[in-house]
């Protein structure tokens, strides 16, 4: 089959929605378009029928009963909801007030778990910052260690997003539980991907979002466990009193539905889906790092997603490198998603150094990704990282033998 | 974000890549003025050498850079427009020109004055090598 | 042509979605799905134009410059972003103290309006409750009367949405313009309906939902005015720092694609819709109260919107009105649209009585409501309202010369 | 929250819907029993009439409803019910019976009370009319 050009690599960012959740949707639109709140009709009825559906879909992904499950706008909102709302609600002090409680989370979590923390910081809160060694995983022990008796809350993501090492999450669970630590995990990269218990793995709130595992984007889920213990948050947004009182705000129906069906579509296909992913990411790895020079895969060894490679290529910038393989869509370290063009705080955090992260590379692949793009994309970046070298003066400098890292740079 | 066709251009045909020799093989050569300025761990660096004649006329300029395509396009760009000029007209280069030639975005206008630097750090290493007291070496080190 | 059932009259609550708009989505679910964050590849940069291109049609249809347009999930948010994020960020003292500054809304407001202001209450914001006279419009001479030195914010709907009164919004704007306090509107029931121009309204900040104006569910817009006063916002939802910092999260790209088709559209036939519904609802209104005894048209006699119609019909019981015309999908003040059974609070307050709040009908018309249609609803809004008659023991005793209002009832 | 079945026949084809006269008319009449339960600004007000014989069995009933569909339906159907019952036994009618009947959802089952309240009123306003006192009045008013 001859390729189809650009090779889209770039899943952890978002997926393609799948077309039969986009067909599952359609109907919401024009026909049963009703609010899911008007209890008076069968326009009513029926988007309440879809909505509830769709919660019976997430909630068997994960292994919770579907009253467990709150709809959100997506990740970001569920996970201010879940950090911010229990820190609100099981605040030990008032506002206006020091030390209010205690949350330990990690220094690579995602911008919308850091930024709500540190939010919570400046209201009077007390955070733990935790950075994993340069293998990226967080461990029960680095948790345990971090617990004190004033510890309200402990928020560690599933999977990085990043660099896709999976940290200790059954293991923190059960010791947060031990503790009588409620437990936040943002599982954005892992849910839909991954076999999920947040019974058997003492999750206690878990974010998630559609649109990184082939559902719409403009919807997500908080999973908000209703016993042992029955957690209570303090909702973000008020009005109107849905979603049990925890997030106001009319449903976005056909968006629900559509999550729903992509949370069957994954429940269905998702162990096949991991192997072959597992086999294509493999290569793809196994064969940039043994065709290139100082070629390094971050992230540790094994424990990472079969979804997301993140590869650093010495003495060449990321952004060129994409540049220079713009039929392959991917995304690089060196310029961040937002706006911003700081390197990637993962990167840099992990003590990989800022000069690797300005030269990585996130190649992440999804349910389309075929061989023969794996093998294009291979091609391509190797043709791409030589060509590169052939115009860089750090090549050079580490061809003559000198140590890049050693040198007094003139800092502009 | 997308890249002007110039800048395509520049990253894909480089003008000028290359070098007189290692930094080692040019430092005591009087006829070549190198700069390399930008730091690894702020993603870009850019090597510029030229080789200037008697009469202050800058015959041939190599570059190499790491960096975006845009700080590949703004080097190339600079050791095109300096080749031939002499070391006073090379220093009225602005980096604003460099932006404008390329359509760079705000967020990439600090590649252009990466290679305003480098013409500046390589001129002022050409003119050390050969005991020459710019006239305005004072202002020139204020602008930056 | 035949009359499609069920007929559906309860546009104020939300609308079909045009097709129009929903085929302008298409592409972005499954061809230009990219994250519109993805600086380095065309997904991103299509679903960036996709969403700057909906930001100038949402802009253009208020009369703003499209760097003051935020996408939200929904009138919900961006009420709580408003109206929140302006009392945090402008507080004339910190979290924990009292009198942190002044805010005058309205006992009708919509609950996204009117749960914030209570939440901020406890947070040490001072609010003024404003109850309007039973016409149900809020002038400039009430708000004149309770701006003090230390507010801070008014916010004012522009539309009620039950009654579909139109509040005196441009005069209480240029009020809060000399008076230097912030105002703020929730014209969830107005922009796309009628002409709106914030510029010359002294609109500073005004939300607004797609999914009542013929856009999809799940997205909304929050004007944020960015000069003469320059305002300022404590973001809700922190993370990655999307939507100049206002609003973080990955964008509903499709949704909001078709949020901004719909505005386009209704820029298109705002005029022409708005005709033609004032005459519908007229005749609808006429007819009803005419042939009726006992029925009241609920709010002000002249300013309303063309879409919305509030009826009491003195002694009979608003939910089974509604069981009796099951082919009209509509609502009533009798069961509220949230899952409480608690009579219209907005009726309660306007002084309409209890009574008349379970007897009324909200029939709210739309862009494919025809003449049939409402000739039918009146047929069968009559009948039902006849027989109910005939078994309601209020009827008899209103027959009877007794005033029911005088009896002193056996509450249970 | 669709209707059932039975909440909407009872809805469309009430039983027993009437009265045996005006409050006013049947205020003196010793065999009428006259309950009138709920209030306007709550949204039900049911009223009930019964008329008993000597043996003090329910020959006939009459209701009037202003309420919801569950309510009028949960009166026609106590109607129904109690026709042909003697008082004591109509007095066993628990609301419980009639959630079931209709398979009233949670938010419906104030009407099935309202419905017994109403049972319970008119047989009250039966006995006070003739003087008896029933054996469990206390009993019966603490149930609510």
């Amino acid at each position: 089959m001859a390729l189809k050009f650009p090779i889209y690599m770039d899943n952890a960012a978002t997926t393609r929605t799948d077309p039969r959740a986009v067909e599952a949707m359609l109907p919401y639109f024009t026909e049963k378009f009703g609010n899911s709140a008007s209890r008076n009709h069968v326009f009513g009825w029926d988007a309440e029928d879809g909505i509830e559906i769709a919660r019976e879909h997430a909630a068997s992904l994960i292994g919770a009963s579907s009253k467990e499950i709150i709809w959100t706008s997506g990740s970001t909102e569920s996970n201010n909801l879940a950090i911010k709302g229990t820190a609100r609600m099981y605040a030990k002090s008032p506002e206006g007030t020091k030390n209010r409680g205690h949350i330990i989370t990690c220094v690579i979590e995602h911008k919308a778990v850091l930024d709500p923390c540190k939010r919570l910081e400046r209201e009077g809160f007390d955070v733990t910052w935790i950075t994993p060694p340069p293998d990226g995983v967080v461990t029960r022990q680095m948790i345990a260690e971090a617990i004190r008796p004033d510890t309200i809350l402990v928020s560690i993501m599933w999977v990085n997003n990043e660099i896709g090492t999976i940290n200790e999450i059954p293991e923190i669970g059960k010791l947060c539980h031990e503790k009588g630590v409620i437990f936040h995990t943002d599982a954005t990269q892992w849910v839909g991907k991954m076999p999920t218990d947040v019974e058997r793995d003492c999750i206690d709130l878990m974010s998630w979002s559609s649109h990184k595992m082939y559902g719409p984007k403009g919807v997500g889920a908080l999973f908000v466990r209703r016993r042992s213990p029955r957690v209570r948050l303090e909702a973000i947004l008020d009005g109107g009193g849905h979603e049990r009182g925890m997030r106001s705000g009319t449903l976005n129906v056909p968006g629900i539905v559509g999550f729903g069906k992509a949370c069957e579509l994954c429940c269905e296909s998702m162990d096949a889906d991991r192997e072959r992913l597992f086999g294509l990411k493999q290569k793809l790895e196994r064969e940039l790092t043994s065709r290139l020079e100082v070629a390094q895969v971050n992230g540790h060894a094994d424990r990472r997603v079969p979804h997301i490679a993140n590869i650093s290529f010495g003495y060449v910038e990321g952004e060129s490198l994409l540049m220079g393989i713009k039929e392959i869509a991917c995304s690089s370290g060196s310029a961040c998603t937002s706006a911003s063009l700081e390197p990637s705080y993962v990167l840099k955090n992990l003590g990989i150094g800022d000069e690797l992260a300005h030269s990585s590379l996130r190649l992440s692949i999804g349910r389309w990704t075929t061989e023969a793009e794996i093998d294009y994309a291979i091609q391509a970046i190797e043709k791409s990282v030589n060509h590169l070298r052939t115009l860089s003066p750090l090549w050079d400098l580490f061809k003559e033998g000198i140590d890049v890292s050693k040198i007094e740079w003139q800092s502009h | 974000m997308a890249y002007s066709e110039k800048v395509i251009d520049h990253y894909q045909n480089p003008r000028n890549v290359g070098s007189f020799g290692t930094s080692k093989d040019v430092a005591d050569r009087k006829d070549i003025g190198v700069g390399i300025v930008g730091a690894p761990e702020c993603g870009d660096v850019m090597q510029l050498q030229l080789r200037i004649n008697d009469e202050g006329v800058i015959e041939d300029a190599k570059f190499k850079c790491f960096g975006c395509g845009s700080a590949i396009a703004s080097s190339s760009l600079a050791t095109e427009w300096i080749k031939g000029k002499s070391v006073d007209e090379a220093l009225t280069i602005r980096n604003t020109q460099i932006v404008e030639e390329l359509s760079l975005p705000p967020v990439k206008i600090h590649c252009s004055v990466l290679a305003e630097d480098s013409i500046r750090s390589a001129i002022a290493d050409f003119q050390k090598k050969n005991g020459i007291v710019p006239a305005n070496a004072v202002g020139a080190a204020a602008a930056h």
